[in-house]
């Protein structure tokens, strides 16, 4: 092996241990956020004691979380029980093998070009749905294991939930994907530059109205967040498929969550939004528009989550089936009709 | 035009900016105990005072009106004779002990009071880390409170948090005020 | 190297597969199946078929194994109710597979299950996908047919017995 | 017979009936102030006005008869204007100081005001106001006399009932003051009847004075422990702590009335000087130890048969008395049981059983006063019984009633006696042979107070003698007994009724020998098998090392067995002594194993007074400390296996015929008399030995002893009551005028009295009208204990008086 190829190799370890260190990281800045947005949406402050504006409160749950207990119910499955956190919480990591954060840059000083991708699956699309479709085992397992009722009901509400949402998200994938004439996400985002009448952004928003909707909705419903977090109803459920969890093995359903929230963010805009490409004549900065826009809608799930009220579990399912599926499928038909 | 609404998610359109309103409006949280008290109005029923008149002598001629008036019977009165002028009367209490754990902060005992001697002041501090604290002896009931009977409450003042053996204790700083909300 | 992986993906998916009729609880088995199907997704990827392989993922580990810890589940079939089932089969399935292991080693070693390797370089394979796709819909488009219209068949008779007659 | 119409209620009562009575009896109520039942009549407080059909003006009930054919309305709109103005003017210059008063809460007054009294008053003038602080005008009286609202019925108790007339009126209209000569420190009977009597808070009782609301305490009626009259009083406690004792205003037989002792004398129960744990005697020193230990220590060392023997108190229940009999008899196998009390010999109790016909059941003693003649012999009752006292003071108000005397000295009676009687202690005899005399020989003509006393005798119908405990103490007891006997039988035959009622100083003394607490019958008076022997004899077999164990059962025989020495090597000579009382008593600090005792209000069980009445004593509070009531210990030792005072009751029924028909729950307040068991008593002829010993005259030693309690004071057990030791903290020494005048010697003079044994410095009171050559010194107090002047065998002491 010639020296180029170590160097490659070792750039793809320190990628991908730089992006899993992100992702460790990502959700102590993100509870922090999500607990202030809600505040001040709700008219409060938010957490303000630790720290200034309580910035250091995720910090403090962290080690709360550590140092906590850990609990196993006695009857629970223990392997199963124990293994379910980390079945949830590696599909969601392993996504981010596929997923670029913006083209090439080159680092000044040894003036070597690096992508900002680990790796640019010509399948990447469907790699990522797959992927991502496993982590409701995790779930599943996690409400089955801790042989509690109201986990057990929450993991097959969450997995009935993802399955039937999974068909949507994928379909409304499709229509990209046909517009695009790529799997790969590095060629839907190149698709995407430039413009269209010179001013408005060639963005598969424009082309994909509806197949956005549906992503969007199906997005929600597969990251179980509000107006679909169904699946750890705290009315109904107590707190769902990890009721029974504590301490670390809790904290990786909520980094999972996250990650997932992150993940989600990141395919609307790579699919929708252009990826890396700066809107409207801005300046091309590498990362920032592509951040910006994940920021965004990070955001976005988050001002949902604290507009909307919970759907019930049947309508869950009647949206799901009745309306999405079918109008993702006209989705793919009309333009399957445009292309033609 | 309900399709038209549907379409286009006005409803959903309309909450989120709702909330993205509130979310840029000014929060209404007020930052105690670190830096804000809520100075409640004097008609506030908070932990009980035992009241001196002007000399200074005890109002109390524990006469046990207001433990007799007292629904959940959580006041607990020892009357004693005393000559040295402590009260107004030479009767005066020798316990005065209110059960904090029992009592619902009716004001009856102030109802009964026939010397003004208790009034429910204006402390909801109350919660603490042993049983010893639920009992508020007669020392306790006496002793001069934070936020004077006379100021006129209603108001947020800021305040202190200050953290000593004793405990923690929130220090109000009366002369800053201003209105909540 | 690809050697390497090979071996650890092949083991890994034989013991799996055995762990999946070996272990006695049901909900084990079917994450054992999950397991072994994870490993013939990776095998896909070796042999250059990475689509095959996001579809085997996407479709069994993601959908059908998940089925079936839903049945299994909801069912909630106990290690008990396995043994009744067992009880009799055991010699005929004795019977069976080591009839099976024969036929196959036999072909195996016959070298008669020999595919013709297509004619395709390292660099054409980078398109396995639209390759794949050609292939589908031009030269087995009659198989790909009649195996949607099999599946058609499925759904409906599921719907059919779902469904509750209406009065 | 009157029939009235009371508010169209049709009730025929007897002539000369209160309307006020008859509209109680009707079910009406009426209020008062100033009307107490068995006070004078005032008509003064106008709170019992009603309306009688026909006559314009209202009438006070209280003093108006009923005639027959009256109408008469008490609840109609007149009346009860008439009520609401009359509090309206007696809230015109009372202070509404309820909150401080400590009457607040019970209030007369009060009650009324809130139930027709106005609810608002349109004066707005100054009240009257006499002082500002609160007058103190004795160790237990307090008085605030702003709030007094004249119904005088302190004044009227005070002079009426208790005979001292402390109280009077000063000033006139409504700025008159109810209160002492001089408006200074009251020098009365501290009995605190005006206190009870007050309606308002105008005296207050000082121990009592802010300690409680009266809704605070726990209150249960119980019997007062000091003497055998058998108060009815209620205590009442707060968190376990005694605060007052109080007497009701128709319950017992003591009425509204109770003595110093039994109001103000509850504090000895928590006095801090109570035995709290068993003690044993180890290498000479009493050492604190479990009851464990000293239960089996008795259980192992404790003898049996003749060389042991048991002395109780009788301020012990039946119950607790009756299981020690059985203790003493069926587990230590003897009869040598006696009461301690005034340290009879066994023959004279047995005569004093006889004469007063317990056998016969008990006589009420409002039937008893009925009597035309009462005769009083040998107790100096108003300190000895003082409610006794009261009971026959409103009696001999009567004046067509007779009310004889006798005893050495003069006590507070006397001033309502018709006759007073005066012999040497020595000789109560005396009087009687003068009397017996009188009568047999048919005299007409009197000479001297002793004839005059006869002709009256002789001339009553009905006739009731009183026996005072002193007569029990004299060696020549039965001889006195025997006279009093034939004067008896002389009166029966002449058809005279006569009743006989003993009068005795310990709470249960009747009981306990009902419940065979005596060396001669078992428990209603069955005879013993083998003769017992007494307290006396006990002791003289204890000082010649015959008896090995001895229990004493809440007595305090060194203090006060007559000659003091004598008691002591006696009880030092026993090998085994044990001794169960509530205090560290003399007799305690020689004893082998202290057993810790309850006090009355401690324990449940029922007392007999001296009519005969059973009466319930209640618990009120725990045992203070490790502390168990008698009748657990009795049990434990005896093994009987008893649960409660009332499983002993129902075998007490069994044994003693004149219980038989007692039910233990149903003793209320008023208590029932016990019957009369017909066969069975033992008579006293059989075994009487006279051991009359005249008290030789000796020109030395002039002065006769004589000893009892003071009105203050009840044996050794008033001194742990801190509020009776302040109204009396030191002995003293009474004679009579004359004989001060001839030693020249003043009130309150400090004298030497001396005797052949011992000598003592006294204060000297000089009392007007006792009989010449009589000391009198109470038996109460540590400081000089009267029992050392006796020496055994030598009957009463004699002294003489020196001026120091």
């Amino acid at each position: 092996m010639d020296i180029n190829t170590l160097i490659e190799v070792a750039l793809i370890i320190v990628k991908v241990i730089f992006v899993s260190l992100i992702l460790f990281t990502l959700p102590i800045p993100l509870t922090w956020i999500e607990r202030k947005v809600a505040g001040h949406i709700q008219v409060r402050l938010g957490p303000f004691r630790v720290g200034p504006h309580g910035i250091l409160q995720p910090v403090a749950d962290m080690i709360k979380l550590m140092f906590k207990e850990d609990i196993a119910p006695e009857k629970a499955d223990k392997w199963l029980f124990r293994f379910a956190p980390l079945f949830a919480m590696i599909p969601a990591f392993a996504v981010y093998a596929a997923i670029p954060f913006g083209d090439k840059i080159t680092i000044p000083i040894i003036n070597k070009e690096v992508t900002l991708y680990i790796s640019d699956m010509n399948v990447g699309i469907l790699y990522i749905l797959a992927v991502g479709g496993i982590s409701v085992y995790g779930i599943i397992l996690g409400g089955w294991a801790s042989n509690s009722k109201y986990a057990l009901l929450g993991g097959i509400r969450s997995s009935a939930q993802m399955i039937s949402y999974e068909i949507a998200l994928t379909f409304s994938c499709i229509g990209v994907v046909m517009t695009s004439n790529s799997l790969s996400l590095l060629d839907i985002v190149k698709f995407q530059s430039g413009t269209i009448l010179g001013f408005i952004p060639n963005w598969n928003i424009i082309y994909q109205p509806i197949g956005f909707v549906i992503f969007f909705i199906a997005a929600l419903a597969e990251i179980n967040r509000i107006p679909f977090d169904l699946p750890e109803d705290e009315g109904s459920l107590a707190a769902g498929y990890h009721v029974e969890y504590s301490a670390m093995k809790f904290s990786f359903f909520m980094l999972t969550e996250y990650v997932a929230m992150v993940t989600a963010s990141v395919l609307a805009v790579i699919l929708f939004f252009g990826g890396w490409d700066a809107p409207l004549f801005m300046p091309e900065i590498p990362i920032f528009w592509f951040v910006a826009k994940v920021g965004f809608f990070i955001y976005l799930f988050m001002w949902i989550r604290f507009t909307l009220p919970r759907y019930r579990y049947d309508q869950l399912m009647s949206i799901g089936w009745k309306i999405l599926l079918p109008l993702s499928l006209l989705n793919i038909l009309i333009t399957g009709l445009f292309l033609l | 035009m309900s399709i038209f609404k549907k379409i286009f998610f006005i409803d959903f359109i309309k909450g989120l900016s709702l909330t993205l309103g509130y979310e840029v409006s000014k929060s209404v949280t007020m930052r105690y105990p670190d830096e804000e008290k809520w100075a409640p109005y004097q008609r506030f029923r908070g932990l009980h005072t035992l009241n001196r008149d002007a000399q200074g002598r005890e109002l109390c001629v524990a006469c046990e009106l207001c433990a007799k008036a007292c629904p959940t019977k959580c006041i607990t009165v020892v009357p004693m004779e005393d000559d040295k002028g402590i009260g107004i009367s030479d009767r005066i209490a020798k316990v005065y002990e209110i059960n904090l754990v029992r009592c619902m902060f009716c004001g009856l005992c102030e109802d009964a009071c026939p010397t003004t001697a208790i009034r429910m002041g204006r402390d909801y501090e109350l919660a603490c880390f042993s049983l010893d604290c639920a009992a508020a002896d007669k020392k306790r009931l006496l002793a001069p409170r934070e936020i004077p009977q006379e100021f006129e409450g209603g108001y947020v003042v800021m305040a202190r948090l200050e953290r000593n053996k004793e405990g923690i204790n929130i220090k109000p700083d009366l002369t800053r005020k201003k209105r909540w909300w | 190297m690809e050697q390497i992986f090979f071996y650890i993906f092949a083991i890994a998916t034989v013991a799996s597969a055995i762990a999946v009729i070996s272990l006695r609880n049901p909900v084990h088995s079917a994450i054992s199946l999950m397991v072994c199907f994870l490993q013939v997704a990776a095998l896909f990827i070796l042999l250059r078929s990475p689509f095959l392989a996001a579809v085997q993922v996407f479709i069994y580990v993601g959908a059908v194994v998940v089925l079936f810890l839903f049945a299994v589940m909801v069912l909630d079939l106990g290690k008990e109710r396995f043994g009744e089932y067992l009880h009799h089969q055991r010699p005929i399935a004795l019977v069976v597979v080591i009839g099976f292991v024969f036929v196959m080693g036999f072909t195996i070693l016959h070298g008669s299950l020999d595919a013709q390797l297509g004619n395709y370089t390292e660099k054409a394979l980078v398109k396995n996908t639209e390759i794949m796709g050609k292939l589908l819909f031009t030269k087995y488009v009659f198989p790909f047919e009649v195996v949607s219209l099999l599946l058609l068949i499925a759904l409906i008779g599921a719907i059919v017995l779902a469904m509750k007659e209406k009065r | 017979m009157a029939t009235v119409k009371i508010n169209g209620k049709e009730i025929t009562t007897e002539d000369g009936t209160l309307i006020l009575d008859a509209a109680r009896q009707a079910g009406f109520e009426i209020p008062t102030f100033c009307y107490q039942a068995r006070l004078s009549r005032l008509g003064s407080c106008r709170m019992c006005l009603v309306e009688i059909g026909g006559q314009k003006k209202l009438q006070p009930s209280c003093i108006t008869p009923v005639l027959h054919g009256m109408e008469v309305f008490t609840e109609n709109e007149t009346v009860k204007s008439a009520r609401s103005s009359m509090l309206e003017f007696l809230l015109a210059n009372h202070p509404l100081d309820c909150p401080t008063c400590d009457k607040g809460g019970e209030c007369e007054l009060q009650d009324f005001v809130f139930k027709s009294g106005p609810r608002r008053s349109p004066f707005s003038e100054w009240k009257r106001r006499f002082h500002e602080k609160d007058e103190i005008l004795s160790p237990i009286i307090v008085k605030n006399h702003n709030r007094c609202i004249h119904c005088e019925r302190c004044a009227r108790i005070c002079d009426e009932v208790v005979g001292v007339s402390a109280l009077g009126g000063i000033g006139r209209g409504a700025k008159t003051q109810e209160t002492s000569f001089w408006n200074t420190t009251l020098d009365c009977d501290h009995c605190g009847n005006c206190i009870e009597v007050c309606p308002v808070g105008s005296f207050m009782s000082l121990p009592y004075r802010y300690k409680s609301r009266p809704w605070d305490l726990k209150e249960a009626d119980t019997v007062c422990p000091y003497c055998a009259t058998g108060c009815q009083i209620t205590i009442g406690a707060r968190n376990g702590e005694i605060l007052r004792v109080r007497s009701k205003s128709a319950t017992g037989i003591n009425k509204e009335t109770l003595c110093s002792r039994g109001r103000f004398g509850y504090h000895f129960m928590q006095s801090g000087k109570r035995l709290t744990k068993p003690m044993i005697k180890k290498g000479g020193k009493l050492i604190e130890c479990s009851w464990d230990e000293a239960l089996s220590a008795i259980k192992q060392r404790f003898g049996m048969g003749r060389k042991t023997a048991g002395i109780a108190s009788a301020r012990l229940t039946n119950e607790e008395l009756f299981v020690f009999q059985k203790l003493v008899r069926d587990v230590f196998k003897t009869n040598n049981i006696d009461l301690d009390s005034r340290f009879a010999n066994k023959w004279v109790t047995s005569a004093m059983v006889d004469i007063c016909g317990f056998g016969e059941g008990g006589i009420s003693i409002f039937d008893a006063l009925k009597a035309d003649t009462i005769f009083i012999i040998g107790s100096a009752i108003s300190d000895e019984n003082p409610i006794t006292d009261y009971l026959i003071r409103t009696t001999a108000s009567d004046k067509r009633k007779t009310l004889i005397l006798a005893h050495p000295r003069r006590i507070k009676l006397n001033s309502s006696a018709t006759i007073s009687l005066k012999y040497k202690p020595a000789n109560p005899g005396d009087v009687i042979k003068g009397i017996v005399n009188f009568i047999e020989k048919g005299k007409d003509k009197a000479e001297g107070d002793i004839d005059t006393a006869a002709l009256r005798f002789k001339n009553a119908s009905n006739i009731t003698m009183f026996l005072g405990a002193d007569i029990l103490r004299l060696d020549n007891g039965v001889d006195v007994l025997k006279n009093i006997a034939v004067l008896k039988t002389l009166l029966k035959k002449a058809g005279k009724n006569i009743n006989c009622l003993p009068l005795f100083d310990r709470c249960n003394q009747r009981g306990a020998i009902n419940m065979g607490i005596h060396p001669l019958f078992l428990p209603g008076f069955k005879k013993t098998e083998e003769e017992g022997m007494d307290c006396g004899e006990i002791l003289s077999a204890a000082k010649n090392g015959e008896i090995e164990s001895l229990y004493v059962l809440g007595e305090d025989i060194v203090s006060m067995y007559p000659d003091a020495g004598f008691a002591k090597d006696a009880v030092s000579k026993v090998k085994f002594l044990v001794v169960q009382d509530t205090f560290l008593t003399e007799t305690a600090k020689m004893a082998d194993v202290v057993l810790p005792g309850a006090t009355y209000a401690e324990k449940d069980g029922t007392f007999t007074n001296q009519e005969g009445r059973v009466q319930r004593v209640r618990k009120i509070i725990s045992c203070v400390g490790d502390s168990k009531d008698d009748l657990s210990i009795l049990d434990n030792i005896g093994g009987f296996g008893y649960k409660s005072a009332k499983d002993v009751f129902d075998d007490i029924k069994e044994e003693v015929p004149s219980y038989k028909d007692i039910l233990f729950d149903a003793l209320n307040n008023a208590g029932v008399l016990v019957n009369g068991q017909g066969a069975g008593v033992m008579s006293h002829e059989s075994g009487v030995r006279s051991q009359r010993q005249e008290a030789i005259d000796d020109s030395e030693y002039p002065f006769q002893i004589i000893t009892g309690n003071h009105l203050f004071h009840s044996g050794r057990l008033s001194q742990k009551a801190h509020v009776l030791v302040k109204l009396l903290a030191e002995p003293f020494v009474e004679i009579s005028d004359e004989d001060a005048k001839e030693l020249g010697l003043s009130d309150k003079e400090v004298v030497i009295v001396k005797s052949k044994e011992y000598e003592a410095a006294l204060k000297l009171r000089m009392v007007k009208g006792s009989q010449k050559g009589v000391a009198f010194i109470p038996e109460n107090f540590d400081s000089v204990s009267v029992n050392l002047f006796y020496k055994k065998g030598k009957g009463i002491p004699k002294v003489k008086i020196i001026k120091q």
